[in-house]
């Protein structure tokens, strides 16, 4: 259990980028790659987690400040990187669309405009 | 390359980066341990400024600037993404799409749903100083919303609802916005992004200095960015091909 | 600092949200105001700065004790030159784009100030997070630059290959980056080398290491995971271009020496880093100047020789020196200006003729005697000609590797700089002169033609705003060579990147920097006048070589190695994310090994 | 809380392998849409509400959304390049 957490995020990055290397098309590609991002999430998270009742880094009006709550930078960080993610993911989608428009296929194995 | 020898690169590489990962965790604080130096940091710091919601603190005071970089990042993207799908010379741009008809119940939902999406979006924004939420996660809620009149069926609803204009000069200001808020901060505090209004009262909605201000600049931004960018997925997908003049 | 990203940000948000009203000329007008007024402001803190550093703490979160929970930007010589050279290479960029390209309503001057904004506070920030951030903001830019020419089917290609491969790499930095932090729980360089320093370097650190430094050295192009930028720089806008090979690639590799001195100098020790990088970067220019050598779409041929050029960057880095670095220094400063020169010739040329392949243009540019006149200057300065920036800066690095013990570095230098020169002089001759044996352009199927969609179409006489550019780079390179001085202060600066310590002590405790060694050896000496002059001929000689080469019967022995490495190149996005894990391992068997 | 802690974890980690392994991009939109959902969980589960929040939004409407606008473009377009090229061989013909 120690390390089970970043071992699923190790998980998914490898995983991620393996459906890149045996994908048969770009949209496939462009989401794992997701995938692959995701993986740093929880990384991120499992990284700022604190066991034993720890509760989110947000007080109210019942819960006083403490210092026994997750980490909060990292889930500042995740966040930032959920919507690097996005835009991301959007650009990449925009460009694979393009290359479909442009040589009507979107399978790597087909593409050759580049090549040597 | 053929597929196996491109498997076989991979799965050497992999393999040996994989060994090396599992190590290191091995070398980690355990999961769930109490090691966390950049919190007992952050956690006072956000108090002192009157945020309950430290993960807005980290976002939009102590780490301000990794939040204007990738608020860049959205508006770049919306701008390079409106560049790409562009219609080329050869494609007209749009016509009104007949998407068929929806059965009526979830036209129902659809339109019952919309407002409570609006609403909640709105107060995700509003309290993101003192609650769960902020910029972000309202901004992105309430783009979400508006996207749900397409699950409905009703582009052309979308289309009435969302003139794209607005939502550009939305994604824009809000960009711009975050830096002169930052330029007011360094002519006020003398530092880039200080945080030069009162603090307030602890818990309160008008509490956190900047932060506040911030967060509902990027909550407008974020609605802007993820509706034109959306938009020009949606252009694409509508754009009426010449052949079928 | 922040305000020259801050002002990028604000006009380019202007421009993408008014450009479909404003006239072009005001799109144009604003733009470049803006890349003038970054570049004079990073002039000032150049000046400012002097050899020290000068830093703020954004947000006001200034430290305590030593701790702090906010970011700051720093700026050292270096950094600061950095600055000036991108914002310089922007306004070039742009006035050369003034009468080219079709803006698409502003679209495209607003990415080159995002592109901008994210290359300054890359270079500023002194928190690795934000790196990270500032590192992604530079490539969403940079990705819709480069498939910019939708039409063409190249060009969306091309971008998709390097952003999916950058964003990879980027991710895989931030897991590097979550396990530093996961160790030490900070994210600023000066902390992070505060808490690392005289740790073991464990899994954990060389781990770390490796993966932070991926996404950089996948930015740098180091071989093997180069192969994006040859297939982004062949099709990418001529002005664009300019700024990848001027300086993005070449802040790949000040990230990764950035990141090494405040971070992780305290606890791997530099001979491993030396061995390490000194292999990359000889493999990365060995590849890079073969590859050149074989192309005939120009583009394409430039952008191997950047990567056998970002070859020999890296092992004036690897060095670990400080007049290897300051010699590197130099030496990118005149690159940036040569390279890039010819990148807009060759946007010039595509714009006239519609296409760059070497073949088809034979003889074909006669007519473009000025073109000419200054693309055999550029070509000559590439492959090190003096007193361009190039040669100084490959003198001073060439007798850094051997006073470091590598003799055989001033060798590879000399042959690596004469093969990328004499290919792009190759290119001269045939399109400008008609030299050589006639060639068949139908011949050759294994690497890309030169047919493009051009930035723009121009008939009649070449703009002077296009020309000007052009002057204006060549006058850069040849400056960063001869303004006295500017090796010492590159050696300076090196020494100032180089002091982690005194980074850490300065940014968050305000000791004041040590001082300075009194006389660095960096400046012009005989033996690097003479391997420059000697690596200029052996250009000529190349060229001469590949302009007859079907006279030369015992070029055809190194055939079948070409056609294999060129086969390896296969524009194929799962070849290269195999290709990036393989080198991924090959960096941990480098770096971990010798430590277990 | 550990149970249900690794119980999310490996849900997540089979969701991820699902996207993967789902060959066609059309059912992919989908199985990402759920793995969006399971991450939500995730991150409920590990106290982090605000980034659960952001997820909910992106990972499961938004990116599969493009997904699946993406696609069907490119099935529109597939479409009208066969039309035309029927055309240009009855032409022939």
């Amino acid at each position: 259990m120690a390390i089970y957490a970043y071992l699923v995020a190790g998980y998914l990055i490898l995983i991620g980028c393996f459906g890149i290397i045996r994908s048969r098309h770009l949209v496939h590609a462009v989401v794992c790659l997701s995938i692959a991002q995701a993986g740093t999430y929880v990384l991120l998270i499992a990284i700022g987690y604190q066991a034993g009742g720890a509760s989110a880094p947000v007080f109210g009006s019942t819960t006083k400040p403490n210092k026994h709550v997750v980490d909060p930078v990292v889930q500042a960080m995740a966040l930032t990187d959920i919507v690097v993610s996005a835009t991301v993911t959007a650009l990449l989608l925009a460009l694979a669309i393009q290359i479909n428009k442009r040589q009507g296929t979107v399978d790597p194995d087909e593409l050759a405009a580049l090549k040597g | 390359m053929t597929r196996p020898a491109r498997l076989i690169i991979f799965l050497l590489g992999g393999g040996v980066v994989a060994v090396a990962f599992v190590l290191a965790t091995l070398d980690l604080p355990h999961f769930g341990s109490d090691h966390h130096p950049y919190r007992d940091l952050s956690v006072p710091a956000a108090v002192q400024h009157g945020t309950a919601n430290v993960v807005s603190a980290v976002n939009f005071d102590q780490r301000a600037i990794d939040t204007f970089g990738e608020e860049s990042i959205l508006i770049a993207s919306v701008v390079g993404a409106a560049a790409l799908l562009r219609p080329s010379r050869e494609e007209t741009e749009r016509r009104v799409p007949d998407l068929g008809r929806t059965l009526e119940s979830t036209r129902l939902i659809g339109y019952v749903l919309l407002p409570i999406t609006l609403v909640l979006g709105m107060d995700v924004v509003a309290h993101g100083g003192t609650t769960p939420g902020g910029g972000f996660q309202g901004g992105v809620i309430l783009a979400t919303g508006l996207h749900l009149l397409y699950v409905v069926g009703s582009y052309p609803a979308l289309d009435r609802l969302r003139p794209v204009v607005p939502f550009e000069i939305a994604d824009g200001a809000g960009a711009a916005s975050f830096a002169v808020v930052g330029l007011i901060g360094l002519g006020s505090t003398g530092a880039f992004l200080g945080n030069f209004l009162p603090f307030g009262q602890f818990g309160q909605i008008l509490s956190t200095g900047t932060v506040q201000v911030l967060s509902g600049v990027v909550g407008v931004e974020v609605v802007g960015g993820m509706v034109v960018l959306l938009s020009s997925f949606f252009e694409q997908e509508i754009a009426v091909r010449p052949e079928d003049r | 600092m922040p305000v020259l990203v801050a002002a990028c940000v604000i006009v380019a948000c202007l421009i993408a949200v008014t450009g479909s009203v404003l006239p072009r000329w005001a799109i144009d007008s604003l733009a470049i105001a803006t890349v003038s007024g970054v570049t004079l402001g990073a002039v000032v803190l150049l000046v400012r700065t002097g050899s020290d550093r000068s830093y703020v703490w954004l947000g006001g979160w200034t430290p305590h004790r030593g701790v702090s929970v906010g970011i700051a930007f720093v700026a050292d010589p270096m950094s600061a030159a950095l600055g000036v050279l991108i914002a310089g290479l922007t306004t070039c960029a742009l006035l050369f784009s003034w009468h080219y390209l079709d803006a698409v309503g502003g679209h495209f001057h607003a990415l080159m100030l995002f592109f901008v904004a994210g290359m300054e506070g890359f270079v500023f920030s002194a928190d690795l997070f934000d790196m990270v951030v500032f590192f992604e903001l530079m490539g969403a830019a940079a990705y819709a630059l480069t498939g910019f020419h939708v039409e063409d089917e190249t060009a969306v290609e091309g971008g998709l290959n390097f952003g999916l491969v950058n964003s990879l790499g980027a991710y895989l930095s931030l897991t590097g980056v979550a396990l530093l932090y996961a160790r030490v729980g900070q994210l600023g360089l000066p902390q992070l080398g505060e808490s690392l320093g005289h740790q073991r370097p464990d899994a954990l650190v060389v781990t770390s290491f490796v993966l932070v430094m991926t996404g950089f050295m996948v930015k740098g192009a180091f071989v093997p995971f180069h192969f994006w930028l040859a297939d982004a720089h062949a099709v990418a806008p001529a002005p664009v271009c300019v700024l990848f090979s001027g300086v993005m690639v070449e802040l790949g590799l000040y990230g990764v020496a950035r990141i090494f001195w405040t971070v992780y100098a305290g606890t791997i020790p530099e001979d491993d880093i030396r061995r390490a990088f000194v292999i990359i970067g000889a493999v990365t220019a060995v590849v890079g100047a073969v590859m050149c050598l074989g192309q005939r779409h120009f583009k394409r041929l430039l952008a191997f020789s950047t990567i056998a050029h970002m070859g020999l960057f890296t092992m004036g880095f690897a060095v670990l020196t400080a007049d290897g670095l300051g010699g590197t220094a130099v030496y990118v400063l005149g690159h940036a200006g040569v390279k890039s020169a010819l990148f807009l010739i060759a946007g010039v040329l595509l714009a006239r003729y519609r296409t760059i392949d070497e073949l088809e243009l034979y003889g074909v540019a006669r007519e473009q005697r000025l073109t000419a006149g200054l693309f055999f200057v550029a070509a000559l300065a590439l492959a090190g000609l003096p007193p361009f920036g190039t040669a100084l800066g490959k003198s001073i690095a060439e007798e850094a590797m051997a006073s470091a013990g590598y003799h055989w570095g001033p060798v590879l230098f000399v042959v690596v700089s004469a093969m990328t020169g004499g290919a792009v002089l190759r290119f001269g001759a045939r399109a400008f002169l008609g030299l050589g044996d006639r060639p068949d352009p139908e011949h050759s199927e294994e690497t890309t033609t030169g047919e493009e969609e051009p930035d723009e179409r121009l008939s009649g006489a070449v703009p002077f705003a296009m020309r000007a550019a052009v002057v204006v780079l060549l006058v850069g390179g040849l400056a960063a060579g001869v303004v006295p001085g500017i090796g010492k202060a590159a050696a300076h600066a090196a020494e100032r990147l180089m002091d982690g310590t005194g980074y850490a002590g300065q940014v968050l405790s305000g000791r004041s920097p040590a001082p300075l060694l009194p006389e660095p050896a960096a400046v012009w000496t005989g033996a690097g006048v003479w391997l420059s002059l000697l690596s200029t001929v052996l250009a000529v000689l190349v060229a001469a070589a590949g302009l007859w080469s079907r006279r030369l019967r015992w070029l055809d022995a190194g055939e079948p190695v070409m056609r294999r490495l060129h086969r390896v190149h296969t524009g194929h996005i799962g070849d290269y994310v195999a290709w990036m894990f393989a080198g991924m391992a090959v960096m941990v068997v480098l770096v971990g090994l010798p430590l277990v | 809380m550990t149970v249900l802690v690794a119980v999310a974890l490996t849900v997540v980690a089979l969701a991820g392998t699902a996207v993967v392994l789902a060959d066609a991009p059309e059912r992919q939109a989908v199985t990402l849409a759920v793995f969006g959902v399971t991450l939500v969980v995730l991150f409920v589960v590990l106290q982090a509400p605000d980034v659960a929040l952001s997820e909910l939004g992106i990972g499961t409407a938004i990116v599969p959304l493009m997904v699946m606008l993406t696609i069907r473009t490119m099935w529109k377009d597939r479409q009208q390049r066969e039309r035309r090229e029927d055309r240009r061989s009855e032409g022939d013909a």
